[in-house]
């Protein structure tokens, strides 16, 4: 029962991955970004439950810490990129290659 | 003699160059202290010469651990092996000084350092030490060729860089190699020659190790077919580089063999020495034919330089106590012979700035005494008794010759070869009818002929006195082919590498 | 061996002296003022009369002691000694090499003072004579030289002075060419010689590598090396003495000056290899087989050279072709184990030679350097001194009785009919019959008849007396000479034959009267053959024949030079071409070219997926993930 | 007591991080005086750290931390480099940004908190702890390397990188939920409980490979390498610099610290880390050759160099771990870098306009020294003695082949011929073609010092390498 | 048996809202899908036990996260026309299918191998605030003191990123 949950984790997770690859606009990715780390939460409840410990709890509230200050960095950084070019695809910010 | 002797003869000059880089002094002022540096590195190589006891072990030793967890030392010694490679490289410097004079600061101050580095790859008795110098004395080879170098300098300049290179890089992997397989054997950890003489190798990188080892010498000697880079780097070369680089630092390569491949890899060299020795025969026979094509003066002596480069492996790869004297001793011939001939030939362009062979001719008419020193080096190198040249050829083919006698046979025929090119050059330049620009070729100065008169008399007289040298060279000589037939014994194998069966066999 | 004469070392030191210091002077003052003629000349004949000196004081010091100890050393120092090898700076005199020694300083001294008269005028007079010192000096070396490694020194000094006189006139190229032809293939020769050396010592070296401690030795010799061991050293023989394949270089070498001809490229150096064979007569005795391939390439040598002289016109060709026809006599002679026979050979024709070549060099000298016989004629009264000491060379070369040439060569195809080489006998009266027919030829051309040449013929005299004096002593030798070694036929008691016993292994075969009396009358026969032949056709006068068929093809020398530069001259040089325009780059270095190229192309192929989007990298990692996951979930099941 | 020395080097930083904060929310402090406090702090921890002394790996303040902070040689190593790379850094910041004026006092700050991130990873004893000192980590450096934001190219790599490391953080969020699925906990004593008792676990085996995907993410490994071009290309050089060297030591600490924590966990991934080793470092040298730009090609070989890191991870044995291998190249490596990017900082001119090998075409006929200086940066990173860069190579390769790898021994090696083509490059630019400008920089001298006091310090490394 | 069905049903949802997320072209209705996933995920941290987290879930991601992320999209006022074209979405996405069929397929293999036991009757104090604070505040306390650090640093990233300081176009 409860590899249900992690197997649903890795779904979520799996689909995360798949938003980062596949898409150019540049918030559907960053919350592509949220989803992976959401995914791992479910895998910390879940494995926190199946270990009755609460450290699981406690790992996923840092990793909701961790995922709040990404995010305030990563709309930061939307903000700049809106300033640059008015545009969110990521291909547009392709200056550096080769 | 003080007990620093080597260490100084290695810092004196590296710290010189380092401190001219540094200082802002003139040209001239940079001559000078470079020319005094290798004049005192001089007195004191003679000095060590003269003082040297012919007894096989190592003399002027200094040790001092440097790297504990590693066992890595500082400790240097020169023995019968190195003995003559060390004069080479304290001999023959002052004559670079004298002879070229219109350098940068930085060329003398590279000449400095390239100097201390070969001393130390000479003296080192440290595997890791010997590493060491080996790789620092390149660098200064790669910015005298860049910078100082010919129109074609930069594709030469970076072959050579990074075909020696690639070849000390993979001995460095075999080089680990050996000390780690000398911590598992005996306990400690330990780079100096002497314990890991006692290795017992085996397994199936060891033959890689010893290929790897094998390949950086090669690069260096160079041995075919690694030779490749040599004809470009040594044309495009400064020639003061070019001698450098033909008279001193091609012998330690076939130094390196003798010093650190011989008895660490004794099982391995003696199962390849055929095939080794086949590639310095290849090397002479191919380079010597290459040499009679060119038209480029310097070129067909860079191509004669590896040619007799090839023989000198040779020796070394007969695993006889003649044929490893000889290509000692040969190594101190061919250095002052070829070396020689290099500054000659930059003399030359100095005087005519031209060294295509077809623009001269006749020089020997407007400048015979010139033209007398070219001919004695030649003939050296030639190899014609009563020159220095003649005693080593005259050892390795011998030596050869209980080798195999198919490979003494085509030894043999370096004394066809290297005539050949040798006389039809100095048919082209020093004979037949001047031209308008030979007919103004200009004699050597009397300061001129000071500087040369000492190396062509050392010439003569290592023809006609071999044994003041041999006599010092061949108790080392003896130990090492000693060890190497251990090695062989063990391996069992040193007897079916002869392709002829040595006449011994016949005897009864 | 416990007999010293320290003053051995100064035979051969003398004439290098002489070298050093003429040379030294030349070189100085070349380019300045040189110094006057006469003191070179001096200087440079002092060397040579002084070992001429040495050389009869040791003769007659060793005759002085018992037959059988008549050997005196001198070793100054230990050359190079390594492991079992120890080569002494040693110098041997023996009835052998004093023999030699003899000879050599005497013609050697001759002519020196000849050349002062010859060289005359020439801006290179002291290098000239520093070279023919440096020869000298050498070639007693050679001599003297106590081991085989001793003798390589003089063997290759000669070599080197060869072609340095060769290329004496070196503005010319041809000059030049001819002698760096010489200096080749004595090194191919020397090759051989080396590599002979080197087995010798693996085989019986360790105990010492001296001749007589090789003589010591040399019964514990195997056939097969030391079959290899004598064929190897006669290679270098062949070099040296221009026997067949080598002899090319000797006609060519005629480029020297005419002295330089007269004593390196007839008298002296190339019977280096004669000398050679005798001083290894222990090997070669051993071993019949060697000897007789020894006899039957001098003897055939004998053949073909004498072939290539009846068509020659060049003056100096015609007697160096002759010299390397009688070398060949030589080498039969030694071949088939006449040793004594043969060394004789080399002493009356290092007289009869010399005597002929220094004529031919007056003529030349009195025709303003005209080598050409075609182009001389009747010169009989112009330069009367000059033909009659040729004409006595001429007998003596044509094997006259009772002129030097007669008795060395019979003594030789009686050795060679006497051990039973019959076909050598044959082919060696067949050979002396070519020969009294060319000598011959060149004799009545150049003197008798009509001059060919009014100008030059009215202008001819003869030389002055510093060289017709030499011509005269050497007439008088190689018309006497003969009578040292006169065999028992005629009364003599082949004295040379018994001093040389000593150094020598040689057996003489006891063979009946007939045998004896048959090899003279051959001999005989084939010089009057020959004269006859020869008077008949040029006696009176002739015009140069046009040469058809074998003729011709005798004339352009079988096409054997031709053959040698499209067999191994082009060959060699085309190779080297290859190598260094094609097999260099293209193959050689073709891996270091090749990895580099690769090395790039790979470089630009990641350039190229260095794309710029951040999602590609993105998709990277995940190909990457999944290329890990796929290995990884083989790890679990 | 103890405890607290030990991490009073990290209190410090935090300490400095704030303060230079806190200045910069008031504004009261010049730029050069922010430099100079940042500087000090550095400083201050560098010497902290070397008077706390070292030893064995133990855990410190166990009781309050929960057994989550270690510290040891090798932690000290990596602390040591770290803070010397901030310390260099900010020299080279400060003269940099006389020219490049874009410049606030908070990037002193993030600097000093990127530091403490790193001190705090490479000491980190369990996992979630080392997930937030990452991010502390690669937030600060997010920022810095964004910090020129008027700059596309800046902003660009301000994006790539950020949305690459969270994207690998993600990963590494998962790996630490399967690891605690696993053991039940996230410390490392009871990874290695696991691993010891259960070495082919399934869960351990899934939750260390993602955790490692993003360990492999931070240092650029093959295949994770791609974005490690373009963001140092953006980033300014000083921030290049200290991307380059600081992160990476703290990373590969980290690393080394969870291979080490058990031999079961470490044999278990010898066989990958072979090959992406030797991937990455092929990978590495055909990226450099091809490339132009300066920094990319040092990107480039940055990516080379986490190569020969990772043949030191391979080779590192757990039971008898030390670090000390690791360490010392890390030290190496990073003395250089550093130095090299030093002298961009003061050579590359307003807006980097040096920037490509062609640009530097000469330098040593104007300025000798600079040039003297860069090549040994240059010939320590390629390794020829009697460099730092040398020994560390040698400590790798001898390691390598104590623990039976020889093939990677030899391919390292075949990696650094490849290396030499485009070291010698800048070189042969350097020294052997003639000079096109004046090569005339401006600003404080601070960054020429920091390049010389480097190049120093590159000998001494390898002259003496007293800390293996 | 109830519990099983709302877990099928939140599972359901949340997948939906993460393919949602993938497939909407506008960040906007993206987001939105999120909060959906985000949502459910609430639902099934409660169906674990986890109050608290279920909670945090709700206030800080549900709510404050994906409020942040909304009010930045419709800030800078995103238009369609502004989006990127993503034309080649679809082959992208079945190429990252193919390339993540390995991945998940190993991961799933990797969770599978736990012990298939039902969830335990955990105790009434399980997930609680109190519960979770007193391990938060003993055993957690290092990472709770860098998570400020982390805070911080965000914090200055922020400001010194988007803030109102010069910044030339």
């Amino acid at each position: 029962m409860i590899q249900d949950y992690l197997i649903l984790s890795i779904i979520l997770f799996s689909l995360g991955i798949l938003g980062v690859i596949s898409r150019r606009n540049v918030f559907t990715v960053f919350m592509s970004i949220e989803l992976m780390l959401n995914a791992a939460n479910l895998a910390f409840i879940a494995l926190s439950r199946l270990h009755e410990s609460m450290d699981g709890h406690v790992l996923a509230m840092m990793v909701m810490a961790v995922a709040a200050a990404e995010a305030a960095l990563a709309l930061a950084v939307v903000i700049l990129l809106h300033k640059h070019k008015g545009k969110l695809d990521t291909n547009v910010f392709s200056l550096l290659r080769g | 003699m003080f007990s620093y002797a080597l260490s100084v003869m290695i810092f004196l000059p590296i710290l010189g160059g380092l401190a001219l880089f540094a200082a802002p002094v003139g040209r001239g002022a940079a001559r000078a202290i470079g020319m005094a540096i290798a004049l005192a590195v001089l007195a004191m190589g003679i000095e060590i010469f003269l003082g040297f006891s012919p007894v096989g072990g190592m003399q002027h030793v200094e040790h001092r651990p440097w790297n504990l967890s590693l066992g890595i030392s500082y400790s240097l010694g020169v023995d019968g092996i190195s003995l003559l490679v060390l004069m080479a490289g304290a001999v023959l410097f002052p004559l670079v000084y004298a002879v070229f004079t219109t350098r940068t600061k930085g060329f003398y101050a590279n000449l400095l350092l390239v100097q201390g580095a070969m001393i130390g790859a000479i003296c080192a008795t440290d595997l890791v030490l010997f590493y060491l110098f080996w790789e620092i004395m390149l660098l200064p080879v790669f910015f005298m060729i860049g910078i100082h170098g010919g129109a074609g300098r930069l594709p030469a300049t970076l072959k050579i860089t990074i075909y020696t290179i690639a070849g000390s890089l993979l001995m460095l992997a075999a080089l680990i190699y050996v000390g780690v397989a000398h911590q598992a054997q005996f306990g400690f950890w330990s780079f100096a020659i002497a314990d890991l003489a006692a290795l017992n190798l085996s397994g199936g990188f060891t033959v890689w190790a010893f290929f790897m080892f094998m390949v950086a010498f090669a690069i260096k000697i160079p041995l075919f077919p690694f030779h490749t880079w040599l004809p470009d780097a040594y044309t495009e070369a400064p020639t003061s580089t070019t001698f450098v680089l033909s008279a001193i630092m091609a012998k330690i390569g076939v130094y390196g063999v003798i010093r650190f491949v011989i008895p660490v890899f004794e099982i391995e060299f003696a199962r390849w020495a055929l095939l080794l020795a086949l590639a310095g025969v290849a090397g002479m026979l191919y380079c010597g034919l290459a040499a009679i094509a060119q038209k480029d003066l310097k070129r067909m002596l860079a191509f004669s330089s590896a040619s007799h480069m090839g023989i000198i492996a040779l020796g070394v790869f007969c695993m006889n106590v003649q044929a490893l004297t000889g290509s000692l001793f040969q190594i101190a011939a061919h250095a002052t012979s070829t070396g020689v001939l290099f500054l000659f030939v930059g003399l030359m362009e100095e005087r005519m700035e031209s060294r295509q062979i077809d623009e001269f001719g006749g020089i020997a008419y407007q400048a015979p005494i010139f033209a007398t020193f070219f001919a004695i080096a030649m003939l050296a190198s030639v190899g014609l008794p009563g020159t220095s040249g003649f005693i080593g050829e005259f050892l390795i083919i011998l030596g050869a010759i209980k080798f195999s006698i198919f490979i003494a046979v085509l030894a043999g025929t370096t004394l066809i070869v290297g005539v050949c090119y040798m006389l039809w050059m100095y048919q082209r330049v020093f004979f037949e009818k001047s031209n308008e620009r030979t007919a103004q070729f200009k004699d050597l100065r009397l300061a001129e002929i000071l500087t040369f008169l000492p190396v062509i008399l050392l010439i003569v007289a290592m023809g006609i006195f071999p044994q003041a040298f041999i006599g010092k060279i061949e108790p080392a000589a003896q130990l090492q082919v000693a060890q190497l037939q251990k090695g062989g014994e063990s391996g069992g194998i040193a007897a079916s590498i002869d392709l002829a069966p040595s006449p011994h066999n016949h005897k009864n | 061996m416990e007999n010293t004469a320290t003053y051995l070392g100064l035979i051969p030191l003398l004439p290098l002296a002489g070298a050093l210091v003429t040379g030294l002077l030349h070189m100085l003052t070349c380019r300045r003022k040189p110094l006057p003629e006469l003191f070179y000349g001096v200087v440079g004949c002092i060397g040579p009369l002084l070992a001429f000196f040495f050389a009869l004081v040791l003769f007659f010091h060793l005759k002085g002691m018992p037959a059988e100890e008549r050997f005196l050393s001198h070793i100054p120092y230990t050359w190079f000694a390594v492991g079992d090898l120890r080569v002494d700076m040693g110098f041997l005199a023996d009835p052998l090499s004093s023999l030699m020694l003899l000879f050599v300083t005497f013609i050697g001294s001759l002519i020196h003072i000849y050349s002062i008269g010859y060289m005359a005028g020439d801006e290179n007079f002291g290098k000239f004579f520093s070279y023919l010192n440096l020869f000298l000096g050498s070639m007693l070396i050679l001599v003297l030289g106590n081991g085989p490694v001793v003798m390589f020194v003089g063997w290759e000094g000669v070599g080197l002075c060869s072609y340095l006189l060769i290329s004496f006139y070196s503005k010319e190229r041809e000059n030049v060419l001819a002698g760096n032809k010489a200096f080749i293939v004595n090194r191919i020769g020397d090759f051989g010689f080396v590599l002979g050396v080197s087995l010798l010592f693996w085989a019986i070296g360790a105990g010492g590598f001296d001749y007589l401690a090789l003589q010591a030795n040399a019964g514990s010799l195997t056939p097969g090396v030391g079959i290899a061991v004598c064929l190897l050293l006669f290679l270098g023989a062949c070099g040296k003495s221009a026997q067949i394949p080598l002899y090319v270089w000797l006609p060519d070498a005629m480029a020297g000056p005419t002295p330089v001809s007269a004593l390196i490229h007839a008298a002296t150096m190339v019977t280096a290899g004669v000398y050679m064979v005798a001083r290894f007569s222990f090997l070669y005795v051993q071993f019949p087989v060697a000897g007789s391939v020894v006899a039957w390439v001098g003897i055939l040598t004998a053949l073909l050279a004498a072939i290539f002289g009846l068509f020659q016109r060049d003056i100096k060709k015609i007697l160096a072709y002759s010299t390397v026809s009688q070398l060949g006599y030589m080498f039969a002679g030694v071949g088939v184990a006449a040793y004594s026979a043969g060394i004789f050979h080399v002493f009356t024709h290092a007289f009869f030679k010399a005597l002929l070549f220094l004529g031919a060099g007056a003529v030349i000298y009195a025709l303003h350097h005209q080598q050409d016989i075609w182009k001389m004629g009747g010169l009989k009264e112009k330069m009367p001194k000059t033909y009659w000491t040729m004409l006595i060379g001429a007998l003596a070369l044509a094997g006259c009785p009772p002129l030097s040439g007669f008795f060395s060569k019979d003594e030789i195809l009686f050795s060679a009919l006497a051990h039973g080489h019959i076909g050598i006998w044959l082919v060696g009266v067949v050979v002396a019959a070519l020969t009294a027919y060319y000598t011959f030829r060149m004799i009545f051309v150049v003197f008798h008849g009509q001059p060919r040449d009014q100008h030059a013929w009215e202008q001819a005299k003869d030389a002055p007396a510093v060289m017709t004096w030499p011509l005269l002593i050497l007439a008088f030798g190689a018309f006497f000479v003969g009578f040292l070694n006169l065999p028992g036929l005629f009364g003599g008691g082949l004295r040379v034959s018994h001093w040389l016993a000593p150094s020598l292994v040689e057996s003489h075969p006891h063979v009946g009267l007939g045998v004896e009396l048959l090899a003279v009358f051959a001999g005989v026969a084939a010089f009057v053959v020959g004269i006859t032949l020869a008077y008949r056709k040029f006696g009176k006068g002739a015009t140069e024949p046009e040469y058809r068929g074998f003729a011709r093809f005798a004339y352009h020398k079988f096409y054997v030079d031709e053959l040698y530069n499209a067999l191994f001259v082009q060959p060699y040089k085309a190779f080297g071409g290859v190598i260094s325009r094609i097999l260099e780059p293209k193959v050689t270095d073709l891996p270091v070219r090749l990895s580099t190229w690769l090395y790039r192309w790979a470089g630009n192929a990641f350039k190229v997926l260095q794309v710029g989007y951040v999602r590609v990298y993105a998709l990277y990692m995940v190909i990457g993930l999944s290329l890990m996951s796929l290995i990884l979930s083989q790890s679990i099941n | 007591m103890h405890d607290f020395l030990t991490i009073l080097p990290l209190l410090i930083i935090v300490f400095g991080a704030v303060v230079l904060m806190l200045l910069a929310a008031f504004e009261k402090v010049s730029l050069t005086t922010a430099a100079g406090i940042s500087m000090g702090f550095f400083a201050a921890a560098f010497a902290a750290q070397l008077l706390a002394g070292c030893g064995p790996q133990r855990l410190v303040f166990e009781e309050i931390f929960n057994g989550m902070l270690v510290a040891g040689n090798f932690t000290m190593v990596a602390a040591l480099v770290i803070f010397a790379c901030g310390f260099f850094s900010t020299t080279s910041s400060h003269t940099y940004f006389q020219v490049n004026r874009f410049d606030g006092l908070e990037f002193y700050s993030l600097l000093l908190f990127a530091a403490a991130g790193m001190v705090l990873l490479t000491m980190a004893a369990e996992l979630i702890t080392a997930f937030i000192a990452l991010e502390v980590m690669s937030l600060a450096i997010y920022v810095l390397v964004g910090y020129d934001r008027n700059r596309v190219t800046a902003t660009e790599a301000l994006l790539k990188y950020l949305m690459l490391g969270a994207f690998a953080g993600a990963f590494f969020a998962m790996g630490t939920a399967l690891l605690y699925g696993a053991a039940g906990s996230t410390h490392f004593t009871a990874i290695a409980t696991v691993a010891a008792s259960e070495a082919g676990s399934p869960l351990l085996l899934g939750g260390a490979f993602l955790l490692f995907v993003a360990l492999l993410f931070k240092v650029a490994a093959f295949p994770f390498h791609a974005w490690v071009i373009d963001v140092y290309d953006g980033a300014a050089a000083p921030v290049t610099g200290f991307m380059a060297t600081a992160l990476k030591a703290a990373v590969f600490t980290l690393f080394a610290n969870i291979l080490a924590i058990h031999g079961a966990l470490h044999q278990g991934w010898v066989e990958i880390l072979f090959y992406l080793a030797v991937f990455t470092m092929f990978a590495g040298n055909l990226i450099a050759i091809g490339q132009n730009s300066l920094k990319r090609m040092l990107a480039a070989s940055g990516i080379v160099h986490t190569g020969y890191l990772l043949v030191g991870l391979v080779a590192i044995s757990a039971d008898t771990f030390t670090g000390a291998v690791i360490g010392y190249y890390l030290a190496a490596y990073a003395a250089g870098t550093l130095g090299i990017f030093a002298a961009l900082s003061y050579l590359g001119g307003e807006g980097e306009k040096r920037a490509t090998f062609a640009d530097f075409r000469g330098l040593a006929r104007v300025r000798p020294y600079s040039a003297a200086a860069i090549t040994i940066f240059l010939l320590s990173m390629a390794g020829i003695p009697p460099t730092a860069g040398f020994m560390g190579k040698f400590y790798i390769i001898t390691s390598a082949i104590e623990a039976g790898q020889i093939a990677l021994a030899v391919l390292a090696v075949v990696s650094s011929i490849l290396s030499m083509w485009y070291y010698l490059r800048l070189i042969v630019a350097m020294y052997f073609q003639p000079a096109e400008e004046t090569f005339a920089t401006t600003g404080s001298p601070w960054a020429g010092v920091g390049t010389i006091a480097l190049a120093v310090s590159v000998f001494a490394i390898g002259l003496y390498p007293i800390i293996v | 048996m109830f519990a099983e069905w709302l877990f099928t049903a939140f599972a359901l949802l949340s997948i939906l809202g993460a393919i949602g997320l993938i497939l909407f072209r506008h960040p906007m209705h993206g987001a939105m899908s999120l909060v959906v996933t985000m949502v459910s995920l609430a639902g099934l941290y409660a169906l674990l036990s986890a109050r608290l987290i279920f909670v945090l879930q709700l206030i800080v991601y549900a709510g404050a996260i994906m409020s942040l992320i909304l009010f930045i999209i419709m800030f800078l006022n995103i238009q369609t026309r502004d989006l990127p074209e993503e034309k080649g979405r679809i082959l992208y996405l079945l190429g990252g299918i193919v390339l993540l069929v390995p991945v998940a397929s190993f991961l799933i293999k990797v969770v599978k191998s736990l012990p298939a036991t039902e969830a335990t009757i955990v105790g009434s104090g399980f997930g609680g605030v109190k519960e979770v604070g007193l391990v938060l505040f003993q055993d957690w306390l290092l990472p709770f003191e860098i998570v400020s650090l982390l805070l911080l640093v965000a914090l200055i990233g922020a400001v010194v990123l988007a803030g109102k300081r010069r910044f030339v176009k």
